[in-house]
């Protein structure tokens, strides 16, 4: 699936996006294991109320299943207008 | 019913023209329009950097768009959300609704401001002498869309 | 702060881009236009004669506006009030306020929008096909300025 | 004393403002005195609920007083906006 970054998250991880195969089933899970992957996750991951989920352009909860989703976006907080 | 994410500036003058073009049933116009400032935080301000999140923006601000549309009775709606690099001063966001009424046209456009603070999915970065900060949410953008009740899906 | 009683046309864009030339501090502007309506109480209207009270709609304006700038932290604000004959379709009314925020921006044109209903000496005519009528003032019109709570002097 | 008289009342009065010399101490001592004057003055004033009146271009109640005032104008409940 297809994972974007955005604002500060981007900048802490480095790059806007990235394919990633994986087995978690939550986003809950899929936040844990990039985490575990390496340190700039585990810094952009470190305060997870200040992280916002997308699944599919839609917002979510962090439990939110992953079965058939095609793009998850992380981002802070958002600040329109 | 209208909703443009671009990266250029938009004229405001215009706007109203077109959508009050051809018509004599409208008897209300609110538009808000949104500008770069100088300061923030006490620090001058240079530059904005805009960053979105281009397919779910657009679904975003017309999800916002079409819930106003429910709730208030609209001839008209607009939301035009630039992106990209701004200078303080910059135009950055219009919202402007048409209604036989006043009331529903300030509310509706309230409204539509209101949830674009914190359900549309764009970031700013200030930069100044000082360099670059991401703004952070306020709590009072997050509570201004509260008295609009529990029951909104937008 | 600027009031204008005139019989002419205004350009929104013009006015608004007036407002904020030169500076980079406003972060919102709200304008509220009112328009002449083709229909009023179901009967159609080709034009409505706007009379008003020279001298004291000037006085009026000029206290409303006042005491929207005494209650929110504006950093400028308009208001255009036509009158004569005008068409339907046409502008009668243009208010602009700018703020460094948005709720301010837009309860303050709500404030002066609610007291120019009532408070500002402007009667209207409509003339259509089944002759002319004097515009009754709505209750709704008188309510809505007690929101601004019993203490205003506006 | 300049009088002025706006919208259906300037119409069922038939002129928009005459130089009026009374001894009326109020307002209310001034709408009696015009009444008793004629018909057209008896009907535009017939129904007082839906007349406000201004003293020197200040809204005022009817009972304001009359004491060196130079201009009052009378009128339907404004319809600005």
């Amino acid at each position: 699936m297809q994972v974007l970054y955005f604002a500060w998250l981007r900048e802490r991880i480095g790059i806007p996006k990235e394919q990633i195969e994986t087995n978690a089933a939550t986003v809950a899970e899929l936040v844990e294991e990039l985490r575990g992957r390496e340190e700039r996750y585990a810094l952009a991951f470190s305060d997870m109320a200040s992280v916002k989920v997308a699944v599919d352009q839609e917002l979510v909860d962090m439990d939110a299943p992953l079965k058939d989703v095609r793009e998850v976006a992380f981002f802070p907080p958002m600040t329109g207008g | 019913m209208a909703v443009r994410v671009q990266a250029d500036d938009f004229d405001i003058g215009a706007e109203i023209a077109a959508m009050a073009a051809g018509r004599k049933d409208i008897g209300a116009i609110v538009t808000f329009s949104g500008l770069v400032r100088d300061m923030a935080n006490g620090q001058p301000i240079t530059t904005m950097a805009l960053e979105h999140y281009p397919g779910m923006t657009e679904k975003a601000l017309e999800k916002i768009e079409a819930e106003a549309n429910k709730r208030w009775d609209l001839q008209a709606s607009l939301i035009i959300h630039r992106y990209g690099p701004l200078d303080a001063g910059a135009n950055i966001v219009l919202v402007a609704t048409a209604s036989p009424h006043r009331q529903a046209a300030f509310e509706s456009a309230e409204f539509i401001m209101d949830y674009l603070k914190s359900r549309a999915p764009f970031w700013k970065k200030e930069s100044g002498a000082a360099g670059g900060n991401w703004v952070d949410a306020r709590d009072a953008d997050e509570t201004a869309i509260n008295r609009w009740d529990q029951t909104s899906k937008a």
